[in-house]
C-alpha cells in the first residue's frame, strides 16, 4: 500500500512526467504518440488553443475574424514576441510554419484538419490571412495543433530546438528523456516550474510503482486498473477531462462480407455487452454508448431522440446475423493490439458471448505494427476481422465525426449523405443550423453502424498532489502549461 | 606474439561481420513497413511520397545491395538514420553506449564480488554443509529470471524502504554520485543473475581441482586449508574463470535489455526494445552491431588476459 | 628396542559400498625403523596408496580411517587437530608422488613452490628460503639450479620434475618419507638415476621410508623390508631377501612366478596365478606379527 | 535416446546420485503431468470468465485465486504451462538436433569446414541470446512455433560447440583409433561409435537447454515480445500478474513461483546428472 | 577356425611388413620432434618383432604409420605387399582386414557404450561379413578363443577387469582373421600376474593362427620372452636390430647397453622360485 510521501518539495525539484512511450524526436509537425501533445504546447505556441471547457481560446493570436462565407480568416498576433533564441516571432514566422505544414512532403497528422487552407499570407508583422478552398466555420479550432516554429532552425530541431512556448529544451535523449527549463524569452506568462523531465516508463506497472515511490510526479496515461488503487491515496490526485473524450471504436471492413451487410454490423452491436465491457475491461471508467455513436451522452451536440438503442440482446443479434448469412459455426476474428490489456479483455468478453450464439471469435493479439498493417491506411480489405481501436473525441463534432468521412475511416465506410451533412455543418456559422446537420449525420452513423462504439471513456492522468494546475483537454491531452508546485 | 594478436583480431572482425549479416537478413525477411508505422494510424499518404520515404530510409533495392550499402556506410561511421526520428543512428548510440558499458562493468564487478567468496566458502570443503548450501542456492538463483529479481528489488528497496529510486537516470558527467545512486538497483539485478552462474562455475572448477595431484602435494607440504584453497586451487581456477567472465559479459550485455527497460535506463538495451517494438531496423541493426562489437572486444581482451594469467600460453608466445 | 619412526596398529580404512562400508585396508599393522626402507608391493587396488595416505591423513571423503593407531615420529596422527596436522605434514613426514608433472602446480614456478614448502614451516625471509631452495635443487642434482627456480613445471622434463618433487619433500628434513610409485612414470634409465639419488638422501638424513611400487624388481633392489598386500591385507612380510627367496604365501609365489625376468626360460608358458587365488589366500596362515619383531631385532 | 536414458539410469545408480536426482525429477514430472492432465479434470475451464469474483485471493475453491476477468488462475497456470513446456521442449529438441548435426559435422571433418562451422557458432554466440531473440521476434510474428524455432536455433551453437569438443576428445580416444584400425568408415565411426558416447552428456545439455528456453520465452513474454494473448504462457501470465500487481499480488506470485520451481528443478537435475557422468573423477 | 588359407609360409622370405626409410617430423610452433628418423625394418610372416625403447622414442608413431593412421613425411610402409600410404581410402580399408591393432589402455580402447559382443562384432559389421547369425557364431567362437565365455558378450567393458578387457580387444583384433596384429604396449598396463596370462595366450594364438606380431613394449624382459627379433628405438631411430639372443648376449649400441644395464638385477634366481612355486602350489591345492 502506498505510504506517506516525502514532501520536502522545493520548487527546484524537477517535475518528472512519465509515459509508456518515449519521445523519439522533437518536430511538432511529426507527431507520433499522443503523449507528445503534452510536451509540444510547453515548447511551442499555436495561434489558438482549447481551454478546459473545450472552447477555442486565443494563444499567440489575440483575435480573429472571418468573412461571412467563412472562406477567408484574418488573425491578429501579439506584437514584439520572440523565439527562445531571441529572434523575432512574427506573422512571417507563422506563414512559414503553415507553409511547412501544408507541404505534401511533410508527414504531419494535422494534414486533414488543414486540408481546406489554400494559402496563408502576412500583410504585416502582426496579421496573418488564410484563404480557404471551401467554407470552414471551425478553422480556429482546426489549427490548434499547428505549433509555430522557427523554420530556419528546423534542421537542428532535435539537437538545439528553438522554441516559442513557455519552456525550452535543455537536454534530450531520444526515446528516453527530454528535460525542459523555462524559456526566458516567452511572450506570455512566465513558466512556473524550474524543470520538467519527460521520461519513458517501461510499462504501466513500473510507472505506477514510480508514482507511488515519488520518482515521477505526473503519469500521463494511468492504466484503468490502477485508477481505483490510487483514488484513495491522498498524495495522488487524478486528473480527468471535463467530458468523456475517448471513444472505443471497433473497426469492421464494411466493404467486404460479412460486414458489408448492415444487419451483420447491427447484430454485432446488439451482441456487445456494453456494461460488462465497461465494468471489466475499463474498470468502470467511462459510460456505455447505448446509441453506438462517437459523441457521448454528455456531449451537448449529441441528441438521443430518434436514435436506435443497441441494448445487449443476443437473440436479436443471432437473428440479424442469420439474416446476414453469419450462421452458427461461423468464425470471426478479434484483431487486437497486445499493448492494450483492455482490448484483450473486451475481446474475451465478446468471445464468451458470441460463443453462446454459435459464433467463434478467434482472438489475435499483435504488436502495434502488425496490428496497424492489417487495416491501415484506409482502403484495405479485412473480411471478418473486428479491429479494436480508439479515437480521441474533442467535444466539437467537426474534429471527431470527421473520422467517418468518405475515404478517411479504415472501416471503408462511404456515405455521401453523411459527407454532405458533415461538410455543410462545417461550413455553417449559425449554431442552430449547424446542430441540426450534426444530428442528421449522427442518425446515419447510428443506423448504419460503420463502427462498433461500446463505450466512451476518458484518459486519466495521475499527479502528485503537490503539483497543481494540470488539466486534460477534451481530446484527451494533458496540459502542464500552467502547472505549478 | 603480434602475429597471433593480429590473427585473433582478424577473426573478431570476421565474427562481427557475419553476425551483422545474420541480423540484417533476419530483419529484412518479413518487412512490416516501418515507414507506415512511423506515420501512425491516422494519416493519409500518397504512394509516391511513401516510395520516396522508403528510398530515403534505404529500404529499396535487393537485400545484398542494401547490406553492402549499410556495411560500406557503417565502416565510415554512418549507420543511417532512425526511421522514426530521422536522427542519425550513431548519435542515438553515442549517448547510450557509455551508459550500458558503465552498467555492465558495475554489474560484472558486483557479480564477481558476490561469486568468488561464495565459491571459496563452498569449495573449501567439498561436500560440506556450506558446499551444499551454496550448490543448491546458486541452482535456484540461476532459475530466477532477471525481471523477477528486478521486481522484488524494486518492491523491497525502492517502494517499501525507499533507499533507492524505482527508476531513472542521471548522466555520470552531470552528477557522479547521483548516477551511481540510480545504478544501484539495476546493477544489483544484473549481478544477481550473473553471480550464481559465476559462483557455480568457479565452485565446480575448484572442486575439480581438489582431485588434482598438485593440490595433494600442497596439502602434503603442510599448507593450511586457506593457503591450499586460495594459493593453489583458486589460483588455478582463475584461468578458466577469466574466460568465463567473458561469457558473463556477453550474458550481461543481453540482460541489460530487460533491466534497462525495467529501470528506465537510457542505454543500448532499452533502445533495442524500443526499436524492436517499432521495427526501427536501422536503430536495431546499430544496437546489435554495437553490442556485438563490445562483446567481441571483451572476448578479445579476455583472450589476451588469459594468456597473461596462464604461464603455459605466455611462454609459448614468448618463444613464438 | 628403539622406538620405531612409524608404528601402525590395526589400521582399518573403509569406503562406502552398496552394502555398507567396504574395508579397503583391513586391519593391518607394521612398523618402520629410522633409516629403514619398507617396501609395499601388491596388485592394483590392494590398498597400498590408502595405507600411505592414512599416515598423513591425506585421504579424502568418502574414504575414512575406521580404526587403528598410527604413530609417526612420536606423534599420534589420528588425534591431531587440523592446525597441528598442517605443522606435522611436510615437516615430520613428506610424500613423493607418482606423476611429477601433475604433482606440481602448473601455474606457479617451481621456485615459488619450493619457497612455499620451506616458509610454511620455517619463519625465514623469502630471500633466505630462495637460497635454500637453490641449494636443495643442487643437492638433487639439477644443474644451474638458480635459473631453474623461475621455470614453470611444463618447461622441465619428467626426470627433472621428479627431482624437484624429491627436493620439495626433503625441504624440511622430514623424519619419514613416503614414496608412492615415485619412479613408475620414468623410463628405466632415469628411474635408475632417481633411485640412486633417493638412496643417498635417505642414508644421509637417516629417514624412515615407506616405498610403494608395482615393480618387484625395483622393490627387491631398493627396500630393506618388504610387505606384500593383497586385497587390503598384508599377506607376506620379511626382509627383501626373505620375501623373494623364500616366499610363503601363495599370492607372493604367484606374483614372483609370473614375473618376466631376463633369465627366464623361453618356449614354455609363464606360470600364472591360479584362478582360485582368493580362495587360496584365505587358506594361507595369517601373518605372525610377533615374527616381524624378531626380524627387526636381528 | 532410449539407450542414453538407460545409461543415465545406470550411471546414476553407480554414483548413488539417483536419490538426489530423483527429487527434482519427481517435481518436474508432477508439474508436467498437472499441466497435461490438470485442465482435463479442472472444474474451471481456463477460458471461462467469471467463475469467481475478479481479483479474488487464494481460497479452497480457487487455490491460486482468480484474475481480473474472474478466471481461475490455477487453470490458467496449467494451460499456460502447456505452452511454456511445449516451447521449452520443442526448442530443446531443435537445439539438440541442429546442434548435434552441426557439432558432429565440424568434428568429423576437421580443417576448413570445421573452422567455418565453429566461427559461425562464434558469430551467432556473439549476439547475446536475448537480444538475438528480440531481433528475431521483431522480424517474425511471435507464435508458439516461431518462438520454438527461434529459441531452438539460438541455443544450437552452444550445443554444437559442446558436441564438437566432446566429439573431438572422443575421436582422440583409443577406442576410436582401434575402430579406425579395424576398418570402420568415417561416417560409421561417427554415427555408431562416437555418437553414443556423446548422447549422455547431451542429456545434461538438454535439461540445461530446456531451462534456458523456458527462461528466454518467459523473458520475451515479459517484455511483450513473446507469446501473444489470448494464448497464455507462464511468461504472459507473469506479465499480466505484474500489470495487476497492485490489485492482486497473487496473479504475480503464482506464475513466478511455478517458473522458478520448474527452472530450479531443471537446473538441479542437470547438475546432478552432470556429476553422475563425471565417473572419472574419483577423489582419494 | 580356418585361418590357414594356404598362403602362410615361414620360410623367411615372405615379409608381412616392410618399413622402408620412414621419416616423420612433428612441428609444434617452432619446436620440432623427429618422431621417425630413417626407420627401416622387415617382419617375416609368423614371427614377432619387438620394438623397445624409452617413452617418446617413436614406437607408437611407427605402429601408427604401419597401420596407415599416420602419414609419414617420406618412406614407404608395405603391409602384405601393398604400400599403405599409396592406397585409396577404399583400398586401405580393405587392407585393414589383414592388419589389426591392440592398444595399451585396456578400458580406453573399447567403446564403453557398446557391449562386449557388439565390440567384437563391430569389425565384422564394418565389412558386412556373414549374416547376423553367422556373425553371432563367429563372435562366440572368438570370445572362447581368448579364454572367456559367452556370458561376457552381454557385458559392458566397465564391468570387466583390465585383463579381461585386453582379451576382448584381442578377440576383436582376431575377428577378421588378420595376418598382422600390432600390439602397442598391449600388456604394459596390467598387473604382472594378468600380464603373464595374456602373454601366454598371445604366444598360443600365434602358433594356432600363424599370426605376425609387431610387439611394442618398454620392458626388455617381456620383449625377450615374446619376440624373435628385437629393434631398439631411440629418438626416432632404430639404433639396434637383431635377433633376441644376439641382442642380450652382445649388445652393440651404447644405448642398448645402458638399457640392459639399468634393469634392476636384485631379484633372486627366477627359475628356482618358479620350481618352488609349482611344487608349493600343488601341495597347497592338495591340502585345501
Ligand atoms: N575415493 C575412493 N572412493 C571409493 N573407493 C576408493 C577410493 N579410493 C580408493 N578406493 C578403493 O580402495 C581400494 C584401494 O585403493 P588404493 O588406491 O589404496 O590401491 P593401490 O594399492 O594404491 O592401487 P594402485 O596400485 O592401482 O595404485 C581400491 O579398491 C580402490 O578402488
Ligand atoms: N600427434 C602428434 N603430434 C605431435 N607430436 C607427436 C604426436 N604423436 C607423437 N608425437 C611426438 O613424437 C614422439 C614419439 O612419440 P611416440 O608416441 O611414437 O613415442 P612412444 O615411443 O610410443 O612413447 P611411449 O612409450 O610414451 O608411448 C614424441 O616426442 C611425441 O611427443
Ligand atoms: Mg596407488
Ligand atoms: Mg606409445
Amino acid at each position: 500500500a502506498p505510504s506517506t510521501q516525502t514532501t520536502s518539495a522545493t520548487s527546484n525539484q524537477p517535475v518528472v512526467v512519465g509515459s509508456s512511450s518515449g519521445i523519439p524526436q522533437l518536430n511538432p509537425a511529426i507527431r507520433t504518440f499522443s503523449f507528445e501533445d503534452t510536451l509540444f504546447p510547453l515548447l511551442w505556441t499555436g495561434l489558438t488553443k482549447y481551454d478546459q471547457s473545450g472552447a477555442v481560446k486565443a494563444d499567440f493570436a489575440t483575435s480573429w475574424t472571418s468573412n461571412p462565407a467563412a472562406t477567408e480568416w484574418t488573425f491578429k498576433l501579439k506584437p514584439g514576441a520572440k523565439f527562445s533564441d531571441g529572434s523575432a516571432l512574427d506573422a512571417q514566422a507563422v506563414v512559414d510554419t503553415f507553409n511547412y505544414y501544408l507541404k505534401p512532403d511533410t508527414a504531419t497528422q494535422e494534414a486533414n484538419k488543414l486540408s481546406t487552407i489554400k494559402s496563408v499570407t502576412a500583410p504585416d508583422a502582426t496579421t496573418v490571412v488564410f484563404q480557404l478552398k471551401a467554407a470552414n466555420a471551425v478553422l480556429p479550432g482546426a489549427i490548434t495543433g499547428v505549433r509555430i516554429m522557427k523554420m530556419a532552425a528546423l534542421s537542428t530541431i532535435n539537437k538545439d530546438p528553438v522554441t516559442s512556448g513557455p519552456y525550452k529544451v535543455s537536454a534530450f535523449t531520444p526515446d528516453n528523456t527530454v528535460t525542459l527549463v523555462p524559456n526566458k524569452d516567452y511572450w506570455g506568462p512566465a513558466a512556473q516550474l524550474s524543470e520538467i523531465d519527460f521520461t519513458k516508463t517501461a510499462d504501466s506497472t513500473a510507472a505506477s510503482t514510480s508514482l507511488r515511490s515519488g520518482d515521477i510526479t505526473v503519469l500521463v496515461n494511468l492504466a484503468h486498473s490502477d485508477i481505483s488503487t490510487f483514488s484513495s491515496d491522498p498524495s495522488i490526485s487524478l486528473v480527468k477531462p471535463k467530458s468523456l473524450s475517448q471513444a472505443v471504436t471497433w473497426e469492421l471492413d464494411v466493404s467486404s462480407p460479412p460486414f458489408n451487410n448492415v444487419k451483420a454490423r447491427q447484430a454485432l452491436a446488439y451482441a456487445t455487452d456494453r456494461k460488462a465491457i465497461l465494468n471489466t475491461a475499463y474498470y468502470g471508467q467511462g459510460a456505455v454508448s447505448t446509441t453506438n455513436t462517437m459523441l457521448a451522452d454528455d456531449n451537448p451536440m449529441h441528441d438521443k431522440t430518434g436514435l436506435i438503442k443497441y441494448n445487449f440482446d443476443l437473440a436479436k443479434a443471432k437473428s440479424l446475423f442469420a439474416e446476414a448469412g453469419v450462421t452458427s459455426g461461423a468464425t470471426l476474428t478479434w484483431w487486437s493490439g497486445s499493448a492494450f490489456p483492455e482490448w484483450q479483455a473486451a475481446g474475451q468478453i465478446m468471445q464468451a458471448n458470441l460463443k453462446k450464439i454459435g459464433i467463434n471469435l478467434v482472438i489475435q493479439a499483435n504488436d502495434t505494427t502488425t496490428w496497424s498493417d492489417k487495416f491501415y491506411p484506409a482502403g484495405k480489405k479485412y473480411p471478418g476481422l473486428i479491429i479494436s481501436n480508439y479515437q480521441s473525441v474533442p467535444s466539437n463534432p467537426a474534429f471527431s465525426m470527421n473520422f467517418l468521412l468518405g475515404g478517411r475511416c479504415e472501416c471503408n465506410w462511404n456515405n455521401s449523405q453523411y459527407d454532405s451533412d458533415f461538410n455543410k455543418a462545417v461550413a455553417t456559422i449559425d449554431p442552430k443550423a449547424q446542430l441540426a446537420l450534426w444530428n442528421a449525420a449522427e442518425k446515419l452513423e447510428n443506423s448504419e453502424v460503420p463502427l462498433i462504439i461500446p463505450v466512451q471513456s476518458a484518459p486519466v492522468a495521475a499527479v502528485q498532489s503537490r503539483l497543481k494546475g494540470a488539466w486534460i483537454e477534451g481530446g484527451g491531452q494533458l496540459h502542464l502549461e500552467s502547472a505549478h508546485l | 606474439m603480434l602475429k597471433s594478436v593480429l590473427t585473433r583480431l582478424g577473426w573478431s572482425i570476421a565474427i562481427v561481420i557475419v553476425s551483422t549479416i545474420l541480423v540484417f537478413a533476419i530483419l529484412r525477411v518479413l518487412p512490416g513497413d516501418p515507414v507506415l508505422a512511423r506515420l501512425g494510424a491516422a494519416t493519409k499518404i500518397d504512394p509516391a511520397t511513401l516510395q520516396h520515404l522508403r528510398a530515403a530510409a534505404g529500404l529499396d533495392g535487393p537485400l545484398y545491395q542494401q547490406y553492402l550499402t549499410w556495411l560500406f556506410n557503417a565502416v565510415r561511421g554512418n549507420l543511417g538514420d532512425s526511421y522514426f526520428s530521422q536522427q542519425p543512428v550513431t548519435e542515438l548510440l553515442a549517448t547510450r553506449i557509455p551508459v550500458t558499458i558503465e552498467l555492465t562493468v558495475i554489474a560484472v564487478l558486483l557479480s564477481v564480488i558476490i561469486a568468488v567468496p561464495l565459491a571459496l566458502w563452498a569449495a573449501a570443503r567439498p561436500g560440506s554443509l556450506a558446499d551444499r548450501i551454496v550448490g543448491t542456492s546458486t541452482s535456484i538463483g540461476i532459475a530466477i529470471p532477471a525481471f523477477i529479481y528486478g521486481i522484488v528489488l524494486i518492491l523491497v528497496f525502492a517502494l517499501t524502504w525507499r533507499l533507492f529510486p524505482t527508476r531513472g537516470f542521471i548522466p555520470f558527467a552531470t552528477d557522479p554520485l547521483g548516477n551511481l545512486w540510480f545504478m544501484v538497483l539495476p546493477s544489483v539485478t544484473l549481478a544477481l543473475v550473473a553471480a550464481p552462474q559465476l559462483a557455480r562455475f568457479l565452485r565446480a572448477s575448484m572442486i575439480d581441482l581438489w582431485s588434482v595431484a598438485f593440490v595433494r602435494t600442497a596439502e602434503g607440504k603442510g599448507a593450511s586449508r586457506t593457503r591450499v584453497v586460495v594459493g593453489h586451487i583458486l589460483r588455478n581456477a582463475l584461468v578458466p574463470f577469466i574466460t568465463r567472465l567473458g561469457v558473463t559479459v556477453g550474458y550481461t550485455l543481453g540482460g541489460v535489455v530487460v533491466v534497462e527497460y525495467m529501470f528506465g535506463i537510457p542505454g543500448l538495451g532499452s533502445l533495442a526494445i524500443d526499436s524492436a517494438f517499432k521495427r526501427d531496423y536501422a536503430v536495431l541493426q546499430g544496437v546489435v552491431l554495437t553490442i556485438v562489437v563490445l562483446f567481441t572486444l571483451t572476448t578479445f581482451l579476455v583472450d589476451l588476459l588469459h594468456n597473461a594469467v596462464d604461464p603455459r600460453l605466455r611462454k609459448d608466445q614468448a618463444h613464438g | 628396542m628403539t622406538e620405531s619412526a612409524v608404528t601402525v596398529e590395526n589400521l582399518v580404512v573403509t569406503v562406502p559400498g552398496a552394502t555398507g562400508p567396504v574395508r579397503v585396508v583391513d586391519d593391518i599393522s607394521f612398523e618402520i625403523a629410522a633409516g629403514n626402507v619398507l617396501g609395499i608391493v601388491g596388485e592394483s587396488g590392494s590398498g597400498k596408496s590408502l595405507t600411505a595416505l592414512s599416515l598423513m591423513r591425506l585421504h579424502r571423503s568418502p574414504v575414512r580411517i575406521d580404526n587403528g593407531f598410527i604413530r609417526v615420529a612420536g606423534t599420534d596422527v589420528r588425534s591431531l587437530a587440523e592446525r597441528e596436522l598442517d605443522a606435522f605434514r611436510g615437516n615430520t613426514i613428506a610424500m613423493i608422488y607418482q606423476n611429477p608433472m601433475s604433482a606440481l602446480n602448473p601455474v606457479l614456478t617451481i621456485g615459488n613452490q619450493l619457497v612455499e614448502a620451506i616458509r610454511i614451516h620455517n619463519k625465514v625471509s623469502r630471500r633466505v628460503a630462495r637460497n635454500q631452495a637453490t641449494d636443495m635443487l643442487a643437492e638433487v642434482g639439477i644443474d644451474r639450479p638458480a635459473d631453474r627456480l623461475d621455470s614453470y613445471p611444463f618447461e622441465l622434463s619428467g626426470g627433472m620434475l621428479q627431482r624437484v618433487v624429491i627436493a620439495m619433500a626433503m625441504s624440511c628434513n622430514p623424519r619419514v618419507l613416503i614414496a608412492d610409485e615415485a619412479t613408475t612414470a620414468l623410463d628405466v634409465t632415469t628411474q635408475a638415476r632417481v633411485l640412486d639419488l633417493l638412496r643417498g638422501l635417505i642414508e644421509q638424513h637417516d629417514m624412515a621410508v615407506l616405498f610403494i611400487t608395482h615393480d618387484l624388481a625395483v622393490a627387491s633392489e631398493f627396500c630393506d623390508d618388504i610387505q606384500v598386500m593383497y586385497s587390503g591385507r598384508i599377506v607376506e612380510r620379511g626382509t627383501a631377501r626373505e620375501v623373494f627367496e623364500d616366499p610363503r604365501h601363495p599370492y607372493t609365489l604367484g606374483l614372483l612366478g609370473s614375473l618376466c625376468t631376463l633369465d627366464m626360460e623361453l618356449d614354455r608358458p609363464i606360470p600364472t596365478m591360479p584362478r582360485d587365488i582368493a580362495e587360496l589366500s584365505r587358506l594361507a596362515p595369517a601373518i605372525d606379527h610377533a615374527a616381524l619383531e624378531v626380524q627387526e631385532l636381528r | 535416446m532410449a539407450e542414453a536414458l538407460t545409461l543415465v539410469k545406470e550411471q546414476a545408480r553407480a554414483q548413488g546420485v539417483r536419490r538426489r536426482a530423483l527429487i527434482p525429477a519427481i517435481i518436474l514430472i508432477v508439474i508436467v503431468a498437472a499441466c497435461v492432465f490438470g485442465p482435463l479434470v479442472s472444474p474451471y475451464p481456463a477460458d471461462a470468465l467469471g467463475v469467481g469474483l475478479p481479483f479474488a485471493g487464494p481460497s479452497w475453491a480457487h487455490w491460486f485465486g482468480t484474475d481480473d476477468l474472474g478466471r481461475d488462475l490455477l487453470s490458467l497456470v496449467l494451460v499456460g504451462g502447456q505452452i511454456s513446456l511445449t516451447v521449452g521442449l520443442g526448442a530443446t529438441l531443435i537445439s539438440l538436433l541442429v546442434g548435434i548435426a552441426w557439432g558432429i559435422a565440424a568434428a568429423g571433418r576437421r580443417g576448413w569446414i570445421d573452422t567455418l562451422l565453429m566461427r559461425l557458432c562464434d558469430a551467432v554466440m556473439a549476439i547475446p541470446q536475448l537480444l538475438f531473440a528480440l531481433v528475431c521476434v521483431a522480424a517474425f510474428r511471435p507464435s508458439v512455433i516461431s518462438l520454438m524455432i527461434v529459441i531452438g536455433l539460438l541455443m544450437s551453437p552452444t550445443t554444437a560447440r559442446m558436441v564438437r569438443s566432446t566429439a573431438v576428445s572422443e575421436l582422440a580416444d583409443d577406442y576410436v583409433v582401434a575402430a579406425t584400425a579395424s576398418g570402420l568408415t568415417r561416417r560409421r565411426l561417427l554415427v555408431s561409435e562416437v555418437l553414443p558416447n556423446i548422447l549422455p552428456p547431451m542429456v545434461v545439455q538438454a535439461t540445461t537447454n530446456m531451462a534456458d528456453a523456458i527462461m528466454l520465452e518467459a523473458t520475451l513474454s515479459f517484455v511483450g515480445l513473446g507469446i501473444q494473448p489470448p494464448d497464455a504462457s507462464w511468461g504472459t501470465l507473469l506479465l499480466q500478474g505484474y500489470a495487476k500487481m497492485y490489485n492482486s499480488i497473487w496473479m504475480l506470485i503464482f506464475p513466478a513461483l511455478i517458473i522458478v520451481v520448474t527452472l530450479a528443478c531443471l537446473v538441479l537435475l542437470s547438475d546432478r546428472l552432470g556429476s553422475a557422468f563425471d565417473g572419472k573423477k574419483v577423489m582419494r | 577356425m580356418t585361418d590357414n588359407d594356404g598362403t602362410t609360409s615361414s620360410d623367411g622370405t615372405d615379409p608381412v611388413i616392410v618399413a622402408d626409410d620412414l621419416q616423420l617430423t612433428f612441428h609444434h610452433g617452432k619446436q620440432e620432434t623427429k618422431a621417425l628418423d630413417h626407420v627401416s625394418f622387415r617382419v617375416e610372416r609368423g614371427t614377432t618383432l619387438a620394438l623397445v625403447g624409452q617413452s617418446g622414442s617413436g614406437k607408437s608413431t611407427t605402429a601408427r604409420t604401419i597401420l596407415g593412421i599416420q602419414k609419414p613425411d617420406a618412406g614407404r610402409a608395405i603391409v602384405c605387399g601393398s604400400d599403405v600410404h599409396d592406397l585409396s581410402q577404399r583400398e586401405l580399408r580393405l587392407l585393414r582386414q589383414k592388419m589389426q591393432v591392440v592398444l595399451q589402455d585396456p578400458f580406453g580402447q573399447l567403446n564403453r557404450r557398446h557391449t562386449v559382443g557388439r565390440i567384437i562384432e563391430g569389425a565384422l559389421i564394418a565389412f558386412n561379413r556373414g549374416s547376423r547369425r553367422e556373425r553371432r557364431e563367429r563372435v562366440a567362437e572368438l570370445i572362447r578363443a581368448v579364454g572367456l565365455d559367452e556370458s561376457y558378450l552381454g557385458r559392458n567393458p566397465r564391468e570387466l577387469s583390465g585383463g579381461q578387457c585386453q582379451r576382448v580387444a584381442i578377440a576383436r583384433a582376431l575377428a577378421l582373421q588378420p595376418e598382422l596384429v600390432v600390439l602397442d604396449e598391449a600388456v604394459s598396463a596390467l598387473d604382472v600376474s594378468v600380464r603373464a596370462q595374456i602373454l601366454n595366450m598371445l604366444v598360443q594364438l600365434q602358433k594356432d593362427f600363424g599370426l605376425t606380431y609387431l610387439f611394442i613394449t618398454h620392458d626388455l624382459a617381456v620383449a625377450r620372452y615374446m619376440a624373435h627379433d628385437i629393434a631398439v628405438m631411440h629418438r626416432g631411430r632404430i639404433v639396434e636390430h637383431s635377433d633376441r639372443d644376439t641382442l642380450f648376449a652382445n649388445p652393440k649400441d651404447p644405448y642398448t647397453q645402458g638399457l640392459i644395464a639399468s634393469i634392476p638385477v636384485g631379484l633372486p634366481r627366477g627359475a628356482a622360485v618358479r620350481a618352488e612355486f609349482d611344487r608349493r602350489l600343488e601341495l597347497q591345492l592338495e591340502d585345501g
